[in-house]
């Protein structure tokens, strides 16, 4: 079935009796070609363009709870590329471009919208980082404009700019940069994928992964056992946990990131802001609500939830930043658990196992590279080789100290990131 | 969340500086291998469950031990680092 | 209408507010809500969606409907709960979401189009074309969206933050709250008893039982007095516990003073609550019924209704329909008819039920629809196979009730259905050291809540480890709590869940049959329960609706997640203080005053302020300035203040092994009265920090770190002392209080010590010496060192000192032609000479890079040196630093720039390296640059091509060394 | 010789002390302060050689130890200010923090509930007893509280916070008194 604005009309003349379930709900096979871990964005759009791209047949995705729980529902909806690092310069500029086409390409709106953002700076060295990231973006073929304090205000009038602890220098707008509706980008590659045969399988835990002499053989789950050709991990906040299953250690610790959103509001911020140093950047949704967040909360963390400091610390950043918005009301905050790495970059990477391949470590940036990595990572998983943009998320590079991408420059220290 | 400084006592969260797994405590020694220092540094066993994590209690400048859960965020115990070295 | 002789209002003080402009009389005690149905005002409100006509539908915190905006300009509060609004003199209310009056609102047009707009439909639209989501679609959808309208003015920082600590904090004050504060106050518990109602009491303000004899709020009001007398028990009304959080803590947010009008106090204060126990008390809400045209304004709940009736003595209309599950239908009609207010039946969704009252009864009857445009008219009722319209202006509802279990769900702990009560309850210590009792446990009878209070205070206080002093229970009303299932009521016309969020069950089962069948699809697809009341009222009916389009149980079909806050929190509560200047301490050096006065804009480095520059008069931009500091100090001799560099002590047998650890060279051979620069390494094998280490002693060192680096550097070394080797004996203190420091730099740079030092022999000192002196009778620490490449000297105070010596410099140096310096000639002059920042030191460079990988021993184990021998952070694909110059007809540098090939394109594969520091340079009179380049050391001689899209600035430059002045160091060793 | 007259931390913000509603600030000339950390087993020593110069014990962790005008506060494990004199004994790192230091007084009736819009700790006096010290964080700066007599804190912060500690404690003074008139 497809989605247009005809077929809504046509469905609310007749009581919308006609739309079908957005996808299957397919009992697991015992065997599949490829087992994809995890039906969050990443698993789900790697199932995609396995059977987009490579033209995968028999392919799965298995997920513990319900199709989107991890992440990809619990983040702050922003869509950017302004990496300046080589890496993630390629790889985040790819992304762009494919959201740029995912409400076609997947026949669903995830209400994409390049509304612009801009990243505020507060000394002349912090002018110069953000020049150098601007220009990195710029080299890359992406667009970025250094705002100074008056292009800022043109942008952002509501800013404090008579007296704030850490006057506005400037700011660097990423006029492509944006947000997307976080569950639809789920629903839209789920529905997608589901299109082309691909089999999703919600409330199918995986207990264990099948390893005979090196490779992969298959999977044990809460609704049996499963063989496969070649298996993908994509868990994030539970990478540690599957990986181990195939006896893999990771470089990752899970810290807890809060968000929150406040009452619907009619419009007020339309920019996507970032404050560098407050560790605060915010947004407004279509709905009206302002979502915001800050730093993690720093200490190791399974629980999808935080506590009051750093959440009292994010609201300081906003009354000090824009106490315009100091009359709204927080409704909801949440918490969602981030693979934190060494150096605040991925992994989409083979493992040591034939057969077995991982995509993980996305920090608290993986919302937006939703679209490059199940791309990437599907090539990785079809070809055993990885996509060029994505070549430099390599495990090893702890190892060695090649290519690291730590764009903090905090160091190989998982919560600074 | 409230963590006991075992000088000071149990104080709010915000009194702290979380730094992460506590293996970093166990640094190897100089003439380890390459592996064993990337390993040291950058690989975690990232428990869901018990896990022993480092905080510094920045009004006293104690370095701080936590065996806690990850998962619950229960605090079961807390000594110097001084004296969890193993 | 008013119902007279009724209700807890003060009739003796009338108060004005003014609604929409129109001024609305009511009584000291009134809420907003209860004084506009005093006033007949039936149209509260316009829904999110649909724009739908909507009255008060309950009278607490839960309201969905009755949003309003309070104030105006940068004191307009949107979405304030016009249930929860205390009336005063003056009040201005205005209603929301409609344009241009509630009661003709051209919004409803949208009403029209809803068989269009369904759950989820833009998803499914709005595609086409590309370009036009951000052009067309998005704006019109975001100027739709929104409920109120924030002023568009910078709010006052009006609010504060406090903290408080108890024993044991009572959630509620009904009475289980209050029985279980009675129990532990009085054996002794330090004991917090917060209530969100202006006044203590819970349902027993709203209802009509006696307990012990006494009416509802006679007890509560002698519980209070005992209570208030203790001086263990702090009793908070205003006050909403939002969130639970570890280790019991708790954020409650307190009105203060939004009942008032606006004066100095604060508005509303956050609180965090550190509590050993807790007893949730917070009652239950009562939830409606999805039934066709449930969203008429005059449809509320029961319970509400009765508490507009006896608490405020107002009624929504002459007559009214009741209809409920339970006993509490029955209830709220005795109250209605003792009240005068017709009832015009009363249908009881249990067959077997049976009435007292002397009203029209239909047992096993339901409501089908309703009539009425702005307000409700009548009722299309069926009993038995009989059907017929009821004209009535109110019906009460009631669906039965759900524990308020929010807070007990905040840390992970899911509900549990229970069959018994069709509801959910938390499961036993869902919060550890949580207890729930009364209401809130799923205990719907007076005398049970008392009874339960009890325990719960019991529990508590044993828990604490004191000895229990049980009050008596009163006598109260006890009945069985009887329920049948009621959710919905299939039909004709929609049936609303969400108010707020016109969520209706089509759109229910709409997402069930789109497969949106987990309860958080269906609420994420739906948007059920995601609207300002968080789906109070109406999550467990939408799941109730849920499960019966999936063919599931409610139990199995499970809740979505609570999450704080309870109720939505202002930011400038949460965040009160930070306004301004409050957001983080602010440092200010010992001569800051002194530097303030010269004129000197000061600007932030760090938590610190430091001069930028110190402008003399005729000097019109900052660049004059700074050229002629920067000449000042290579002619004759420049002052600065250097107090913000972290300066720590290390003392005992042990620090000079210690130094030789956390710093990549031997300090540990340092000679007592000599420095020596020293370079720190990140565990990882980047460089974290450098500075000076100077032995003043045998047993004591003093450290420099960066401004920026300070705290992390402190951080660092306690890091290493007790947790990497602990068995070393020595002691590290930050010191950087204590002393004010001030660079005296320049050819005549002696000559200005020698004139201000007791003895000026001891300004004769040695490049890297260090020594102990007087000034004017007080000790100062002298350090022959340079950041600017000439001679120079670094002299140490006492802070209090500090701004003394610095206008005693500052005369000397004038006498020998010299002046204060600022940051930027400071900048300028380390340029010159290649000296580093965190500019280059930028968390991603290397010893190796820097050119600095003599200073790492081989000799010795120091941190980060096996990780700085990895392949990746050594070689020839390094990018390391150089100097640049201009040479091409373009002069002009700029830091953040990046390199490439001459002739080649500016692609990020070209990329060659890139500018981190620039700097005129009156001294060279030019541009210089440091930068970071790919082999840059092997290089020099080349030339490149800057690109700065950014500024747009091209430039040819040649690579050469970092040091560009002096490089042989002659003027600094003078 | 020119003379180097010396300035207290808060001379500029609270040149007297202030009194807002029932509580007052101001600030305290510490005189002399020098800290002391004994090196490792030389606690006993370190504590005889500061009975011997000043008649107070080294002050065990929470505790001031006291004898006419001169204190010990515990500062940190192992650390302590000796306030009042100047004692360096053998056995211990001891440095000179005479100038390093902000301290103020807060006193009167509403002082703890002033205190409390501040700081994390448990004022309760089960928890913070008279002539108890504990080092935690007021505002957003970390400190050193001492309860010296029923109704009044001291409070100790980095001598280059002194702006911001006097602002936040008067502006917390201010709502207090506010509140209090309510």
């Amino acid at each position: 079935m497809r989605y247009s604005g005809a077929r809504v009309i046509l469905e609310g003349l007749r009581g919308q009796r006609g739309w079908r379930p957005a996808w299957r709900e397919p009992a697991p096979k015992s065997d599949y070609d490829i087992v994809i871990i995890g039906g969050g964005g990443h698993g789900l759009s790697t199932a995609y363009y396995l059977a987009r791209e490579h033209g995968a047949k028999s392919v799965a995705v298995l997920e513990r709870g319900w199709l989107g729980s991890g992440n990809i529902g619990r983040n702050t909806t922003i869509v950017r590329a302004n990496y300046y690092l080589p890496g993630n310069s390629e790889f985040y500029s790819h992304s762009l471009k494919m959201w740029e086409g995912l409400e076609r390409e997947l026949n669903y709106n995830v209400m994409h919208s390049q509304r612009g953002l801009i990243n505020l700076f507060h000394s002349d060295g912090q002018r110069d980082a953000f020049a150098r990231r601007g220009n990195a973006m710029a080299n890359q073929g992406d667009d970025a404009i250094l705002l100074d304090r008056d292009g800022v205000r043109k942008h952002l009038p509501y800013l404090d700019f008579d007296n704030p602890r850490f006057p506005v220098y400037g700011g660097l707008l990423h006029p492509r940069g944006g947000t997307a509706r976080h569950d639809a980008v789920a629903w839209g590659y789920a529905r997608a994928a589901d299109r082309r045969g691909v089999d999703l399988i919600q409330n199918c835990e995986v207990t264990g992964i099948d390893v005979q002499n090196g490779r992969v053989t298959g999977l044990q789950t809460t609704r049996g056992s499963i063989r496969a050709k070649k298996v993908g991990i994509v868990v994030a906040g539970r990478s540690s946990q599957v990986a181990a299953m195939a006896g893999l250690r990771l470089p990752i610790e899970s810290h807890v990131l809060q968000a929150f959103v406040t009452e619907g509001l009619k419009p007020v911020i339309n920019h996507v802001v970032s404050f560098g140093m407050g560790h605060f950047y915010i947004s407004q949704s279509d709905k009206g609500g302002l979502v915001f967040g800050g730093d993690i909360d720093f200490y190791p963390s399974y629980a999808q939830r935080g506590n009051l400091p750093m959440a009292e610390h994010v609201m300081e950043a906003a009354m000090t930043l824009m106490p315009v918005i100091g009359q709204a009301r927080v409704l909801r905050s949440w918490g969602g658990i981030m693979d934190m790495t060494p150096d605040g970059s991925p992994i989409i990477d083979k493992t040591g196992i034939d057969g077995l391949y991982i995509d993980c470590g996305w920090n608290y940036g993986g919302f937006k590279a939703v679209p490059a990595s199940g791309f990437a990572f599907a090539h990785l998983i079809a070809q055993d080789r990885p996509h060029r943009i994505a070549e430099r998320f390599r495990l090893d590079r702890f190892t060695t100290g090649r290519g690291l991408m730590d764009e903090e420059g905090t160091g190989a220290q998982h919560n600074l990131h | 969340m409230r963590l006991t400084c075992p000088h000071c006592g149990e104080r709010d969260l915000r009194e702290f500086a979380a730094r992460g797994s506590a293996v970093v405590l166990s640094r190897p020694s100089a003439g380890a291998s390459a592996e064993e220092w990337a390993d040291y540094l950058h690989i975690r066993d990232n428990p869901a469950g018990e896990a022993r994590d480092l905080f510094y209690h920045t009004p006293c400048g104690l370095w701080i031990e936590v065996t806690r859960s990850t998962i619950t965020h229960a605090v079961i115990a807390a000594r110097p680092v001084r004296e969890a070295k193993p | 209408m008013r119902l007279e002789g009724r209700g807890q209002i003060d009739r003796d003080h009338p108060v004005r507010f003014t609604f929409d402009g129109r001024v609305i009389d009511a009584f000291r005690g009134d809420t907003v809500a209860s004084a506009l149905m005093a006033n007949d005002i039936r149209v509260v409100g316009r829904s999110f969606k649909y724009h739908r006509p909507r009255g008060l539908y309950s009278a607490g915190s839960d309201e969905p409907n009755a949003l309003v905006t309070t104030g105006r300009g940068r004191d307009a509060l949107p979405n304030v709960r016009a249930t929860m609004q205390e009336v005063w003199e003056g009040l201005d209310v205005t209603s929301q979401n409609r344009w241009p009056s509630l009661t003709r609102d051209v919004g409803a047009i949208n009403d029209l189009f809803s068989p269009f707009l369904a759950a989820g439909f833009y998803y499914k639209t709005f595609m086409w074309p590309r370009a036009f989501w951000e052009r067309v679609y998005e704006p019109l959808i975001r100027r739709a969206a929104g409920l109120g309208r924030l002023s568009g003015e910078a709010a006052r920082d009006a609010s504060e933050k406090a903290f408080a600590h108890c024993d044991v904090l009572v959630i509620g004050s009904g009475p289980a709250g209050l029985m279980a504060a009675l129990t532990a106050a009085r054996a002794g518990a330090d004991v917090i008893l917060a209530e969100e109602d202006s006044h203590m009491g819970g349902r027993l303000l709203s209802e009509t039982d006696t307990i012990g004899g006494l009416s509802g709020p006679q007890w509560v009001g002698s519980v209070l007095n005992e209570l208030t007398a203790l001086p263990n028990v702090r009793v908070m009304e205003r006050t909403t516990v939002t969130g639970a959080y570890d280790q019991g803590t708790y954020g409650a947010l307190e009105r203060v003073s939004l009942h008032r009008p606006p004066g100095r106090a604060p508005r509303e204060c956050f609180w965090r609550i550190a509590a050993t126990r807790t007893i949730l008390a917070a009652g239950a809400l009562e939830r409606g019924v999805a039934f066709p045209g449930n969203d008429r304004p005059g449809v509320m709940l029961a319970s509400a209704l009765r508490t507009y009736v006896n608490r405020w003595g107002v009624a929504p209309g002459q007559s009214a329909v009741v209809w409920g599950n339970t006993d509490t239908a029955h209830r709220t009609a005795r109250d209605l008819a003792s009240a005068g207010i017709h009832v015009a039946a009363v249908i009881d969704a249990r067959a077997d039920a049976t009435t007292t009252g002397d009203w029209p009864f239909y047992p096993g009857g339901e409501v089908l629809s309703t009539q009425g445009r702005l307000g409700l008219k009548g009722l299309q009722v069926r009993h038995g196979r009989r059907e017929f319209t009821v004209w009535t202006d109110c019906l009460a509802v009631s669906g039965g009730w759900n524990p308020s279990v929010h807070l007990a769900s905040h840390i992970g702990s899911r509900p549990v259905w229970r069959d018994d009560i069709q509801a959910f309850v938390a499961g036993p210590e869902p919060v550890p050291g949580m207890d729930v009792a009364g209401a809130a446990n799923g205990i719907f009878d007076t005398a049970g809540c008392l009874a339960d209070g009890l325990r719960a205070g019991n529990v508590a206080v044993q828990a604490i480890g004191l000895e229990t002093h049980s009050p008596d229970l009163p006598d109260a009303e006890a009945t069985p709590y009887a329920i049948t299932p009621l959710w919905e009521v299939e039909g004709k016309g929609r049936a609303w869940l969400d108010l707020q969020n016109d969520v209706t069950t089509k759109d229910v089962r709409l997402a069930a049959q789109e497969n949106f069948r987990s309860p958080e699809h269906m609420k994420r697809y739906t948007t059920q329960g995601m609207s300002p009341d968080q789906g109070k009222g109406s999550n467990v009916t939408a799941l109730a609706v849920l499960a019966a389009a999936t063919g599931a149980t409610v139990a199995a079909t499970g809740t979505t997640t609570y999450r704080p806050p309870f109720v939505p929190v202002t930011i400038s509560a949460m965040g009160a203080g930070a306004k301004g200047k409050g957001f983080a301490p602010e440092r200010f050096t010992p001569a800051h005053a002194a530097a303030v006065e010269l004129g000197a804009p000061m600007i932030e480095a760090g938590l610190w302020y430091r001069p930028s520059f110190f402008p003399l008069s005729g000097e019109r931009v900052w660049r004059e300035s700074c050229d002629r500091e920067v000449r000042m100090v290579r002619e004759s001799v420049g002052v600065t203040e250097v107090s913000t560099l972290g300066k720590i002590e290390v003392m005992g047998p042990d620090a000079g092994t210690f130094l030789d650890v956390v710093y990549t060279n031997t300090m540990s051979s340092l000679a007592v009265g000599k420095v020596r620069y020293g370079l720190m390494l990140r565990e990882d094998g980047h460089v974290m920090d450098d500075g000076t280490v100077a032995r003043l002693s045998e047993d004591r060192f003093v450290l420099t770190t960066t401004t920026a680096a300070a705290a992390e550097v402190m951080r660092h070394l306690d890091f290493v002392a007790q947790g990497l080797r602990p068995g070393l004996n020595l002691r590290t203190v930050s010191v950087t209080e204590q002393w004010a420091q001030f660079a005296v730099a320049g050819p005549r740079s002696e000559a200005l010590v020698r004139s201000i030092l007791d003895d000026p022999a001891a300004g004769v000192l040695p490049f890297m010496g260090c020594t102990e002196a007087s000034i004017s009778g007080t000790g100062v620490r002298v350090f022959r060192i340079s950041f600017s490449g000439e001679k120079g000297y670094e002299i140490a105070i006492p802070s209090d000192r500090g701004e003394a010596l610095w206008r005693l410099l500052l005369a000397h140096a004038r006498m020998l032609g010299g002046g204060p310096y600022g940051l930027e000639a400071l900048n300028v002059l380390r340029i010159e000479k290649g000296f580093l920042t965190h500019a280059e030191m930028n968390g991603r460079s290397t010893a190796f890079d820097l050119g600095l990988q003599g200073m790492m021993s081989a000799k010795k184990d120091f941190i980060g040196k096996a990780l700085a021998a990895r392949p990746g952070l050594l070689g020839e694909t390094r990018e390391q630093l150089v100097g640049l110059r201009p040479v091409g007809a373009a002069r002009m540098l700029t830091a953040g720039a990046y390199l490439f090939g001459e002739g080649a394109a500016a692609t990020r594969e070209a990329q060659q390296g890139f500018t981190t520091s620039v700097a005129w340079s009156p001294t060279l009179d030019t541009f210089l640059g440091l930068a970071f380049l790919v082999n840059g050391r092997a290089r020099h001689g080349e030339r490149l091509r800057m690109v700065d899209h950014m500024r747009n600035v091209e430039a040819l430059v040649e690579v050469g060394p970092p040091c560009a002045f002096d490089p042989d160091g002659g003027r600094m060793r003078g | 010789m020119a003379e180097l007259i010396a300035r207290t931390p808060a001379h500029a913000d609270l040149p007297q002390p202030v009194e807002i509603g029932r509580t007052r600030i101001a600030e305290v000339v510490l005189g002399p302060v020098t800290w002391i950390a004994p090196f490792d087993g030389q606690e006993k020593a370190v504590t005889a050689a500061l009975r011997a110069a000043a008649g107070v014990a080294f002050p065990k962790p929470g505790q001031v130890t006291r004898k006419g005008s001169v204190r010990a506060l515990s500062v940190g494990p192992g650390q302590a200010l000796l306030i009042g004199a100047t004692v360096t004994p053998d056995g211990a790192a001891t440095t000179d923090q005479s100038a390093a230091w902000c301290a103020l007084s807060l006193s009167g009736e509403d002082a703890c509930a002033v205190l409390a819009r501040l700081t994390p700790l448990d004022l309760r006096p089960s928890a913070f007893a008279l002539h108890r010290t504990a080092r935690t964080m007021v505002g957003h700066m970390t400190a050193s509280l001492t309860r010296t007599s029923e109704n009044t804190y001291e409070i100790i912060v980095f001598r280059s916070m002194a702006h911001t500690l006097v602002h936040d404690l008067t502006r917390a003074m201010r709502h207090v008194a506010v509140r209090a008139a309510l």
